[in-house]
């Protein structure tokens, strides 16, 4: 298990280089990217975290989804700070016997980074700074689990 | 004890963390105390439907109690991933 | 679009090296690899496919997920040919706007990849051979879409 | 027209493809005629629901008519990903 907080960007091809483990079949992998504005004039998300939490918070997410899914792997990359769009913002990848097992794994740990993970996301234009509303969406998703 | 604010609660209280001294047993009752401090934490804590909190850096509900908390966390919903 | 049937290894990193799209903020991989079996004996997975077939039936099967999720980008590889146990056999990628239509995308794809697609595998043990059997849960996977 | 097997039924047949001479009308049709002419033939066609059938390289049923068909092949359910 793999699980990094930090500002720098990842480079994806290279945290997927050591992934998984013998046996495993089945290699999910999401990565989050900045994406542009609907009025297109977005020039910088901010992502503020609650750094004594963050790690705390997601390698109990990981470890939970290791456990439920058998994963042989599991990896959560977030950053924070100010991204442009068009940067990754995280990443989360799972190795397990079956797709199945991989596909929901990966499903429930984004689910969950959405909604249980302490970070906030603020979308900054030219002219303005608002901050993301949590979508109700997102919290029901979890019910899912 | 510490209390801290992130997001919008930050920026609408105007610092990221302080000491409190209070007497409150809840999260509830500390919430109380700090409403009637200020405007801007009346403002801040005007809608508990709209934040979350956590005890020591594990989420909480706000009739948690406060016995033996140092550090207690408030902002709003989360928007990770 | 990109679709590849091939007979040699793939790097992931490469072939994700240009994949998406601007505003698409969403991008899951899949990818498949050859596990030993049960009695841990497996020499080699031996994949055959159908030729004149393969190209285009992953072709139409990349498109239809393409125009009903919407996709930024999406990518199948798919190796034919005889792979050791740890090889990596295929994998496909997708590029939504939103994380829900990538990961519905990739499971769509893997599960006509499955069904669909004109390969099959046999495994080779040191004194047998035998033919993978198509189970019954993959094309059930079908009626989810 | 040409007729194509893959997998075990390429190996029950003993070859990857043939040239068939048929006025079957049916792809059901060219599986009775096959039948009847040797063994390896009835074996392998013994049990339809274990076989696929694409004409002109597109999944098709038993009952399609090979009116116009250039290339039939018969093949298990496939296993690819």
């Amino acid at each position: 298990m793999r699980v990094l907080v930090q500002e720098a960007a990842f480079d994806v091809a290279q945290q997927m280089r050591d992934f998984g483990a013998p046996d495993m079949g089945a290699i999910v992998t999401f990565t989050g990217v900045v994406r542009d504005n609907d009025a297109r004039n977005l020039t910088a998300m901010e992502i503020e975290h609650y750094p004594g939490m963050t790690q705390s918070a997601l390698t109990r997410i990981a470890a939970q989804a290791q456990d439920r899914w058998n994963l042989g792997d599991v990896l959560v990359i977030h950053r924070y700070g100010r991204l442009r769009p068009g940067e990754q913002i995280m990443m989360v990848a799972t190795a397990a016997r079956h797709r199945k097992a991989a596909f929901e794994a990966a499903e429930f740990l984004m689910d969950y980074l959405k909604s249980r993970a302490p970070f906030w996301k603020k979308e900054i234009t030219a002219d303005a700074a608002e901050w993301v509303a949590a979508r109700d969406e997102d919290e029901s998703a979890l019910k899912r689990w | 004890m510490d209390v801290l604010y992130f997001a919008w609660v930050r920026e609408r209280i105007g610092v990221p963390r302080e000491s409190v001294e209070t007497q409150a047993d809840t999260v509830a009752g500390l919430v109380e105390e700090l409403r009637g401090r200020e405007e801007r934490y009346a403002v801040a804590f005007s809608d508990l439907s709209a934040l979350r909190v956590a005890l020591d850096q594990e989420l909480a509900e706000f009739d948690a109690p406060l016995d033996g908390v140092r550090e207690v966390a408030f902002f709003p919903p989360m928007t990770g991933g």
